[in-house]
């Protein structure tokens, strides 16, 4: 089906028409990618926005995902901090954020600040996409990350103090971290790999939502009660949603549209695959029945895994990450949890935390040149320094984001609390922190 | 008069709304509830967790009708939710003080039907 | 608004430069699709398709949003008006509409029917871009323009009535606005800028809606008594879409991928950020807590808000226009609506005509040539000029608006009823004009 | 990451490899991005990527759209089987199916095993895409094509069976129908039409729902009493994310972005909007109301009509087709289900199977070669012989799918029982075969 | 102490629970029912298949009140819910044998208000 | 026989439950209602308006039991719902004329259990 095949007959030209055909190069190739400098390429602009906006769409995905998990009286306050993280991180990003992620390195701790602010520099590009292409990529993936937290002290936590939370964590946790792995920071000088966020966003929100949980403490009703989740096709809503969008996070994350994207998208899928059908057998296997939420939580166990590995490791090596983060999320949500009595709602320790910490071990490995020339060789290539330096990184993400929440959460406890009322959780937040209900009942 | 209240299987709803009509008894309030009775409960999962719940889904059905009335009623309610489980559910009856169309303000056993 | 523009002066080559560019050819061609002779770029197509999808899609997710602030009576009804007129303007956009509005103009006033009806000639480009590409993301701002209005008259309209006034009225004023300012009429030639439809689509559905509202008269419950909104997860969702959707349409609006379609997102995202906050503030101020229905508000009055500025304009620009639209847009539902009294449902002129007003305005103040030269100077940059001419505009899609609506109702109003009767309206349009309802209540 | 660095070494050219590339700028940069020795066009993968998540997206939205026309005690049991069949197809697809069915061909037949699995050769182009892009469209086809099935046999099918029938129906029906068609087998030969699916995925899932349904027999309730949807809010996101998806399904067929993408853009479009109108006007004549599920019942009709055809049409045919779509359909749902009696439970014959076919039949009328060079010209256009090849061809299909459904049943039937038990189809299957529920209701 | 349940139309809900604070009955339990009356069903359609249900929504009040407030209550319950139309509902008295205050333990005529 | 009906806080359903079960009582029917009584009911924002609803979020629950079972079943009530704040809810007793058991047709005090 390909249109060359509308091009007929033996074309023949004379000098002067190469001329032209050669002009024509010069002037046309710039909006066609080719332009002077090597730098904007149409192709890789086109497939970056799609990817951006992919991105942007998993965080109202997120927040559908977990509101179905929630009970109704709490739905809404979920989805209030996704949707408000989106607003406030989207902000954050362009006034200060970019410039600590990305700035001209400042001994490879952070970035410095000559990039604050947004300017027309944007349109310049970086690399072979347009600055602000690349500028609200990344963008997506702060918000992201601070949105994830917001499942681990669900139906609990006050609003204003998780603005505020909000808005600390990201500058310091995230960017910091952001810069040290992408941004050309001492990890980045280590040859620490993370293809799309295992420890910049998995590993950061999940050990962080750990210590939420913790500190925030338990709901009322947790342990004795399983909270039900209120609208199941919410959250199965919620994964395809989040599934749909991991494309653009991932497969976008090569930043350039070619065999590296198709590679990242292919292991990406795979990897959700084999988790999905994993976590359904053991569902199966253990409490007879394969379920719906297991499913869910599979693929996106699988997601997670395979994100700092996307674009580094084969096909068959994606299936295996796939499958051992959903026996590791498994365990820990099922058996981890209710042993340690901690009550992270929605597991974002559980499933984020363990299989982000797990693939980004796992791209030492499982990384191959073969698959990515600029990457590296893993463990099982023969290479057992990847390793070491996965772990080195891993460590990293797990102290600062552990030790950054803990200082911020207690601070913020002291000065204007982190749990609402007991009366208010009672009654919910929705109608307690928002004055809005999520569903009428009479009519 | 008597006001019967009838708890029911969800899925014999439709049976029992035939029997009522066949044995001419059009009027009747119904409510979606949950019940716990000697049926053993549903047990779900979420995440690995079970959770042993005790409600389950029942239908109420309420028909407010004159004495006569009264057994055609329950035969009605009997020979529709009837399957022979345990779960198909309890009739209960009360005594109806007054009644009262609102549309007609008609009272009583005129109002009733 | 191609970015082919930018390019400048007279190349002259000597042969080494032929070499090279030759080589270039083979070394750039090939990712990016080097289109010779002003043909079609497949880059700038793919993202024009994906542009298009992404626009469809915004049709649906207005369904929902609107759908899930109604009654649930009434939810079918307003989500059957959408998918009815993406059906109906579709059929209509192909076969005239396209036509008058991009068709040969006629003294700046219409387009020519000689482009009637569509045929295989749409294969062949229009700038770097198949004429079809063009034709269907033209055709979706077409059907979402007409699909706006319907959340003014919700709850109580005929949908036969609907029917026929979409139908006219997208023939009258949509497709006539579309050729002054986009299809080379009048306010093109005047040099009015409307990147993605401030005017062509959020004055015209705005003003059109407020029109209708008045004629049409306020539901029975109005105003003692406030909707509730039966489903916000629903709106939640409806806002996800469209925000995502947005993209598309204002990206896109680019028609060509690369730095302009990335300015115009970046501007889109930032637009609808401090739109969401500003929104929430306001609602934290005036009445104590901050609510998920007036983030999507806010996000959404943002995103209208600079629809018709995105490539023209800074990001900067951006984050103001979209904090001044939410303060506009608040002030609207909340405090203009109440007293004056006319029953907007869903606030489509509180919302899109405000901010789509206020948009169009914008680009008079804040355009700048350094973000887009094939843009102008606002006045903040040294050209009252262009303040002049935006006001001219929003002039003529004000006037247009109003008075076709008002003509349009009043006479299908004596033909054949704008409302349904009383008694539909307490049972609910769902069940009286569709047969159905939305949701089962016994099982 | 960008591909452009793996071209290394200095190129050096005479004269005549300057004539060479200037020639080959000509022919081949304009519509597909220029491969040369097969490299690979960022623009084609860019626009098959984002085509291949689109298509990814359509299995969550059939499942939604499923899902909501079910009783809620059902709801997630049929959504269940859509999302495992992501899960177990997509594992399958990569392991064998992709081999069966693109494989080195057979005797016409099916694909050699000698792709068995899945390795990094996908980095290699295969075309103007790299294989791993061409891999993943691919089976998002086989993916969403079982999923149809399961809409047949909601409400009664166990879980288990479903999952052993998937498979087996997929590595036979699937594949070697793929194969036959798209992949070099004898119907390919032959000069049969299927541009992205009409015969592979509509006739296939259709004919082999019919025959379930009538294996399984109808459900307790049925015929007495129509069930009525529980959501369909649900149905109707459901219906737009299909719809959206679809564009990737169509216009992504082209596997090149340009002028054929465009078209089959413009011709799914048409074909959903005028099915969509007609379905409406049945209604609305037959039973006096327009309906949203008519609508949305119809823009699928139209969507799966224009399916096979989408790329070798002009759009007014595409309009044709979708209107007869509409009325069959309309015709098989709602008259020749109830006459012959068999539950097809959410008419998987009645839309995809009847305007599959009819879709299939209707290239043989409509084709032309002005579309679509590489495709033919049908009836209409002169060519008779293309009519009697797509009758073969439909048939084929239709025996293959059959034969295949009706032994794998029959045999699963005595094996492990097709259907759950009296008890449990009144609990519900949500309960019974997955020990969760849909929606909590005391809260 | 009378026990009355009041079956009304939904839209006549907001007009029903006005009249009772205008009566000063302040204390009512309400639920959403199905209802089959002498009125109508309503046609349903799904995918050209007609259903001609029976059932439809009504709202449901009770109201527990000593006995010298049971006929200003009935008269507001009427006040509001009447159109003249058929759907306008039943009012059902039912006799009330003991109320208590689930915070205070007070019973009987306390607990009532 | 008394037929009871308990409006409690919904947050204090699974307490209530557990209560009933302490006290041997197993069967019970359990439905959503909106109530308005002495607490105050909330305030909702929709768009910057305000709306003083007053109807709040309640658990019904039905429990027919034989007289000397009244008392248990009150205090179980009692006991599970009670937190000491406005809201709590009432218990209301009804006089049971009669019950049967579909099932079963078992009538009276064998039905009731
Ligand atoms: N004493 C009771 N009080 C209130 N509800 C009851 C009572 N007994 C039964 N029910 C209702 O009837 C339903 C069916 O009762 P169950 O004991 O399960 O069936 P069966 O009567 O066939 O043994 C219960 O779920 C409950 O809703
Ligand atoms: N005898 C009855 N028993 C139970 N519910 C009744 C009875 N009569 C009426 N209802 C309830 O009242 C509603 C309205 O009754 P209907 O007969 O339609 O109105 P009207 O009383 O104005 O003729 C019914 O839908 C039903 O819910
Ligand atoms: N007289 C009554 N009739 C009907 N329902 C009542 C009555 N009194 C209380 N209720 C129900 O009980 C609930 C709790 O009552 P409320 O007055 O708020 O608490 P408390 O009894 O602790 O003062 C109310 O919301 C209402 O549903």
């Amino acid at each position: 089906m390909n249109e060359v095949f509308q091009v007929k007959g033996e074309v023949k030209m004379n000098r002067k028409v190469l001329w032209l055909a050669a002009s024509l190069v010069f002037l046309l190739a710039v909006p066609a990618g080719a332009d002077t400098g090597g730098t904007v390429s149409p192709a890789d602009t086109a497939w970056l926005l799609v990817s951006t906006a992919l991105v942007m769409l998993m965080t109202p995905g997120l927040a559908l995902f977990y509101g179905g998990m929630l009970r109704r009286k709490n739905v809404l306050s979920t989805i209030m901090q996704s949707f408000f993280i989106i607003c406030l991180i989207g902000v954050e990003w362009v006034l200060w954020g970019y410039a600590l992620s990305f700035g001209p390195d400042l001994g490879g701790v952070v970035g410095s600040l000559d990039r604050l602010g947004i300017s027309l520099s944007g349109l310049e590009p970086r690399d072979t996409v347009p600055g602000f292409a690349f500028i609200m990529f990344q963008g997506m993936f702060a918000i992201i990350t601070v949105a994830l937290i917001s499942g681990a002290v669900a139906e609990r936590m006050k609003f204003s103090t998780f603005f505020i939370f909000s808005l600390i964590w990201s500058t310091i946790v995230y960017n910091l971290l952001c810069h040290w792995v992408w941004g050309g920071g001492w990890l980045a000088k280590l040859g620490f790999l993370d293809f799309a966020g295992g420890a910049v966003v998995h590993i950061s929100s999940g050990a962080s939502a750990l210590v939420a949980a913790i500190l925030i403490g338990r709901r009322k009703c947790y342990p004795e009660k399983v909270v039900r989740p209120h609208n199941l096709t919410m959250t199965v809503l919620g994964t395809g949603l989040l599934w749909f969008g991991w494309f653009g996070f991932n497969a976008g994350s090569a930043i350039t549209s070619g065999s590296l994207a198709s590679l990242a998208f292919t292991n990406t899928f795979l990897s959700a695959c084999a988790a999905g059908l994993v976590w359904v057998f053991i569902d199966w296997t253990r409490i007879g029945k394969p379920t719906v939420l297991g499913i869910c939580s599979g693929a996106i166990a699988g997601l997670a895994g395979v994100t700092p590995a996307a674009g580094f490791i084969s096909p068959n090596s994606a299936m295996i990450i796939g499958a051992v983060a959903a026996i590791l999320c498994y365990y820990g949500v099922s058996v981890l949890k209710p042993r340690l009595g901690y009550d992270d709602t929605l597991d974002v320790f559980g499933i984020h935390g363990l299989s982000g910490t797990w693939g980004t071990l796992a791209v030492g490995l499982f990384a191959t040149k073969a698959a990515n020339s600029a990457g590296a060789d893993g463990l099982f290539f023969g290479n057992p320094r990847q390793l070491l330096i996965q772990i080195v990184g891993i460590a990293a993400a797990w102290v600062l984001s552990v030790v950054v929440t803990y200082g911020v959460l207690k601070i913020l406890d002291v000065v204007m609390k982190l749990r609402v009322s007991e009366e208010e959780e009672d009654i919910g937040l929705d109608l307690t922190q928002h004055s809005e209900s999520a569903y009428t009942i009479l009519e | 008069m008597k006001y019967i209240v009838a708890i029911i299987q969800p899925h014999r709803l439709e049976q029992v709304l035939r029997e009522l009509d066949d044995s001419q008894i059009y009027l009747r309030t119904v409510t979606q509830v949950m019940g716990c009775g000697r049926q053993k409960g549903v047990t779900e999962v979420y995440r690995g967790n079970v959770e042993h719940g005790n409600l389950l889904k029942k239908i109420k059905i309420e028909i407010a009708v004159n004495e006569d009335f009264v057994e055609p009623c329950v035969q009605a309610l009997m020979k529709g939710a009837r399957t022979g489980k345990v779960g198909d559910g309890k009739i209960f009856i009360l005594d109806l003080h007054e009644c009262i169309r609102i549309r007609t303000e008609e009272r009583c056993d005129q109002a009733i039907g």
